[in-house]
């Protein structure tokens, strides 16, 4: 696929409140360096993270998607993140079966410590979609049938 | 009764039915918590002058991107200086409606059905009975007669809701209240500290208000519930069917009688009501209303 | 003006007269798919298959899913744009029981307002019928009023008499259309008489059977058993595959869409046995399976006629056909229970 | 085996061991059944059992009320266990009639194979590995791995797993490999024209629901495509949100699914659906060792976790 050279792909992150996200903010204000392109949404835990969550961000036209929550054994609640893991593991198993570049999505233990952690996987996530360029999933190709722009 | 002739409207935007007139939020009143009354006016200026309803008819309302949804409108035909229509918030157009600012623009495509019998109500005593965001349809029809008072003999009116911060329209309430002409009862179903009215259902303090049914016609509005209750308080009291009338709430998308989804046995609650008489609901082929 | 006749092979010559003219439509097998899909210019092999299609052409007419309008906003407010107008469809091969189901919902579609997106594309269209000489076995437009030979509802109706196809102009434009397209023959005395056995032959082929007699004041009486209507739906799985492919059921459903500055209206097809058809936020008057099942089988029989003056079945059997659970309308019909309510008796109407 | 299961089924009712026989009766066209759902002990000389017996009538479970006899197949056996693990049925209130199946005949590949439709054809026989048609007079023999649905053919377990009655000798597995292709070839492309191929699919999709209203794993009083704040789908038929209908159903129906092919034989646009079930079948298989409804005291695959697994997912 074809991509501007300036093109910086755009990130949804699901984020942990209870770690994740405490990590993403560390990661923040200790000057972490990673692209600035995440948009991060706060859930209660990864074990709130529904497969649909994962599939409307790619149809909005995210280019990739970041769940991430506590290490196992942390989890706030005991067990969502494990939940988090069965769910996330047979989605993206499925959607790439599909077609869909194993690059799009990236699950990830970051606890409230790992400001460095956060900002690695964010990096390396950023540098896998550059490798694979813009979510053109749900675009039209020929033009055929009911024409739709990314949604917004 | 002889309800109004079905009769398509006559304000069409480019002689395509479905297209909305784009038309301008003036004013917001949150009745309650959940129900607001929005003001509107057409932008364009013709139609704007031009634009006439009948107390009863409904329009289909258009929140662009979200969708279109049906109201009644629930000012009087007899006060044009603007339109409005009152909503409670329960899905996904009343909830982006509650969104929406003084000044925004929606969309109105009507107006649509039929609507309340003016002859008919003509030299006989009123008798209205409303429940919560019910009252919307009969606000209409009220200042349509409190304007036109002299064609119009006793005006009786029970209105109700679950509390007292549950009750809409409150000015008109106050106003109702202070016209010596109406009999005016308000009632709440579970009452505060400073409520000094009425508690009790709409249709148990009807039957303690007790309206005379001799040249009287009730004109029913309000949760299903409620006028479940309501029709057989008005037969004790000697209300034949033919002296009550009702407006129809279904899922609607047209609004016209195609889409289908309003069908009840050979009508089409959109294009042959929504306003009935509970002789005529009685009629109806199925209980499915 | 009389019925001409052209060969079978010559009929790809024919279409393409009228493609100049007509976006033409035939018969067609996408994905395993019958369909009425845009011809295009290359072959006439459809004519080997073709019994129906699956895709109702009800679908040229009204399609799965259309754009209503746009609307853009930008800073004097909301404008609104409507769809180009499309352009002149050719339906090549409609059977008459769809051509009729069409001429059936156009009542709908014309009653009170004008909808103008059905009625543009109706109005602009030609349909060019072909009598049926193998009816499946789901079939039943006989006893609905349908000869699977011959058609009113078309503008030009075929006949298979062998190796060539008799041309007969059934409406004004029909008549036109024979008058200007090249390479037509002349028809004989024998061809039409052959033509009159084929559709005879085919119409006792259609040996599935349904009374309609008086169907409607069957069900007004029958409507409020509860148990029968039960016993009926117990097996229907309330998808819609029988009501999005009857070529009489119309009902539609809107949404829009938004998209950052512009959003799109768009109408798609519905269905009364889905629950959300009929749910407001407090109740839904059809929640139940039974009652939907009802809902179908009455508008079509009984709410139609009484509004329209005409069943809004033409017997076409795809509901039949394509059911997962083999519901059939046939034998639901036959088993409306004999029973004479008050309300059966004081109305005959329905 | 007909007789002993209208004798079992009479006596069922009869006897007040329970109030519904859910099973198969003949349709009415050509070689088809259609499910049978009565409290009535006469309809019960009405049952059959015979290679058209093609419906999940497990989907049937949870519409009645009260005690259940009811007809099964391997793969259907196995979602009434899963409908058991759900909470959705109780195990006290079902009499299972195991059918050990030998498989259902698929219609549309005789079609292919013949060349004409199923009301054109005199008779369709199983006899043995073979299945004879008759056709104007003349008489076409197929192996049944030609002539069986693809998921008989992939079918491990054609003996129902939970029964209390079993009409018949237990059967043995088809395993052909054939089953597979169709899966096997999508895996060859690349994304992108795995992509492109579902998107070409699903454009067909003229959303009636069917692949969901036949499945018994799919048993939500209220389907996420309903919702509407927020609209996760579009509700009209458009191949995007066609495709996001069929990924979240195959999520949601994962470790229930017993790869019994009722969506994809309902799709009324032959949408090859048992391409996406099937492999999602296997992806629970692979990282979890999950099957569905083979043990109805287990808990069901999405509420339960292991402490170690899936581990490369996650970094």
């Amino acid at each position: 696929m074809k991509q501007k050279a300036d093109w910086e792909p755009r990130l949804a992150g699901f984020l942990c409140k209870w770690c994740s996200y405490a990590g993403a903010d560390l990661a923040g204000t200790s000057r972490k360096k990673y692209p600035a392109n995440i948009r991060i949404i706060k859930v209660p835990c990864s074990g709130r993270v529904d497969p649909l969550f994962i599939l409307k961000a790619l149809r909005l036209g995210f280019d990739g998607v970041v769940v991430s929550g506590c290490h196992p054994g942390d989890c706030h609640y005991q067990t969502g993140n494990y939940r988090a893991r069965r769910r996330v593991a047979i989605t993206k198993r499925f959607l790439e079966y599909l077609g869909v570049e194993p690059q799009r999505i990236q699950a990830s233990w970051v606890s409230a410590s790992e400001a460095g952690k956060f900002a690695e996987v964010v990096t390396e996530v950023t540098r896998g979609l550059k490798e694979v360029g813009p979510n053109q999933l749900f675009t039209e190709r020929q033009g055929d049938g009911a024409k739709t722009e990314k949604q917004d | 009764m002889t309800t109004t002739n079905i009769r398509p409207s006559k304000f069409l935007a480019q002689d395509n039915v479905y297209l909305p007139h784009i038309a301008v939020i003036e004013r917001i009143i949150e009745e309650t918590p959940g129900i607001r009354t929005l003001h509107f006016n057409f932008k364009d200026g013709k139609l704007k002058k031009e634009f006439s309803f009948e107390s009863g008819q409904f329009g289909e309302y258009s929140i662009f991107g979200i969708g279109e949804a049906p109201f009644c409108i629930s000012s009087s035909p007899t006060r044009r200086h603007h339109l409005e229509f009152t909503a409670q918030r329960v899905g996904r157009v009343t909830n982006a409606l509650h969104r929406l600012g003084v000044g925004a623009e929606i969309g109105f495509r009507g107006p649509y059905g039929n609507s309340f019998p003016l002859d008919f109500l003509k030299d006989k005593n009123l008798v209205f009975v409303g429940g919560g965001i019910g009252l919307a349809p009969l606000r209409s029809l009220i200042w349509n007669v409190i304007d036109n008072r002299d064609k119009y003999k006793n005006i009786a009116l029970v209105y109700g809701a679950r509390s007292p911060a549950d009750l809409c329209f409150k000015y008109d309430l106050d106003a109702w209240g202070k016209d010596k002409t109406i009999k005016f009862v308000t009632t709440v179903d579970r009452g505060d500290a400073s409520w000094t009215g009425r508690v009790g259902v709409v249709p148990k303090i009807l039957e303690e208000v007790a309206p005379s049914a001799k040249n009287a016609v009730a004109i029913v509005c309000g949760p299903p519930i409620m006028i479940r209750f309501t029709f057989p308080v008005l037969e004790k009291l000697g209300f034949t069917p033919e002296q009550m009338l009702t407006t129809l709430e279904k899922r609607m998308k047209c609004g016209i009688g195609k889409c289908g989804r309003c069908n009840i046995g050979n009508i089409y609650v959109c294009r042959d009501g929504p306003v009935f008489s509970y002789e005529q609901i009685k009629s109806f082929v199925s209980s499915e209303y | 003006m009389t019925s001409k006749k052209v060969t079978k092979r010559d009929v790809i010559k024919l279409l393409n007269q009228w493609r100049q003219e007509f976006a033409v439509f035939v018969p067609s097998i996408e994905s395993g798919v019958a369909t009425m899909a845009r011809w295009e210019g290359k072959d006439t092999s459809f004519l080997d298959w073709y019994r129906n299609t699956v895709i109702p052409p009800k679908a040229n007419f009204l399609p799965p899913m259309e754009e209503m309008f746009r609307f853009r906003k930008d800073r004097e407010g909301y404008n609104i744009e409507l769809p180009p107008d499309g352009e002149k469809q050719l339906i090549f091969g409609i059977r008459p029981c769809d051509a009729r189901a069409l001429a059936i919902i156009d009542a709908n579609f014309r009653d009170l307002y004008q909808d103008p997106y059905y009625l543009s594309r109706r109005n602009s269209a030609v349909l060019v019928g072909l009598g049926c000489t193998n009816p499946h076995d789901s079939c039943f437009c006989t006893s609905l009023g349908v000869s699977p030979g011959e058609s009113a509802d078309v503008d030009l109706m075929l006949t298979d008499i062998g190796d060539e196809f008799l041309l007969e102009p059934i409406s004004a434009a029909g008549k036109e259309l024979i008058a200007r397209s090249r390479g037509l023959k002349e028809v004989t005395k024998d061809d039409e008489t052959r033509a009159k056995e084929i559709k005879e032959t085919s119409y006792n082929k259609v040996t599935r059977k349904i009374n309609a007699e008086g169907i409607g004041a069957k069900l007004l009486a029958g409507f409020d058993d509860q148990d029968y209507w039960e016993k009926v739906a117990a097996k229907c799985i309330s998808c819609g595959i029988c009501t999005l492919l009857c070529p009489t059921c119309y009902c539609f459903d809107i949404n829009d869409e938004l998209t950052k500055q512009q959003g799109t209206r768009f109408r798609s097809w519905d269905s009364c046995a889905f629950p959300i058809y009929t749910k407001m936020p407090m109740e839904n008057p059809r929640q139940e399976k039974w009652r939907r099942v009802r809902q179908k089988v009455c508008h079509k029989f009984g709410f139609y006629p009484t509004n329209f003056n005409v069943i809004a079945c033409t017997g076409c059997g795809r509901c039949i056909r394509l059911c997962p659970v083999n519901w059939d309308i046939t034998q639901v019909l036959e088993s409306v229970p004999l029973i004479e309510t008050k309300r059966g008796k004081a109305s005959n109407t329905l | 085996m007909e007789q002993r299961l209208r004798s079992k089924t009479r006596a069922l009712l009869e006897q007040g061991k329970v109030d519904w026989i859910i099973g198969f009766e003949p349709g009415s066209l050509k070689f088809t059944t259609t499910p049978l759902i009565t409290k009535d002990k006469n309809d019960t000389d009405r049952l059959v059992i015979n290679p058209f017996i093609v419906n999940n009538l497990a989907n049937f479970l949870t519409q009645v009320k009260g005690r259940v006899g009811i007809v099964v197949k391997g793969c259907d056996s196995r979602s009434v266990v899963s409908l058991i693990q759900d909470n959705k049925v109780a195990r006290e209130d079902l009499v299972i009639l195991g059918i050990p199946c030998t498989g259902v005949i698929d219609l549309s590949k005789i079609e292919k194979l013949v060349g004409k439709d199923r009301d054109e054809l005199n008779d369709i026989a199983r006899e043995g590995d073979k299945v004879i048609i008759r056709v104007n007079g003349k008489k076409k023999e197929f192996p049944t791995t030609q002539t069986l649905f693809d998921n008989c053919l992939a079918c491990e377990l054609p003996t129902p797993q939970e029964y209390d009655i079993l009409l018949g000798e237990p059967s043995s597995p088809i395993a052909n490999p054939a089953a597979q292709e169709g899966i096997k070839k999508l895996k060859q492309m690349t994304p992108e024209q795995r992509w492109i191929f579902w998107e070409g699919e699903l454009s067909r999709c003229i959303r009636c629901y069917a692949c969901r209203n036949v499945c018994p794993a799919c048993f939500c009083q209220r389907c996420f495509v309903e919702e509407t704040e927020p609209q996760w789908v579009f509700p009209a038929p458009r191949w995007q949100d066609n495709l996001i209908f069929q990924i979240t159903r195959n999520i949601h129906v994962a470790g229930r699914c017993t790869d019994c092919g009722e969506c994809e034989r309902a799709c009324p646009v032959n949408i090859p659906l048992r391409s996406l079930t099937r492999e999602m079948y296997d992806i629970v298989g692979e990282l979890f060792q999950f099957k569905a409804g083979m043990d109805k005291d287990a808990p069901p695959l999405m509420t339960h976790y292991e402490e170690k697994e899936a581990e490369d997912f996650f970094r």
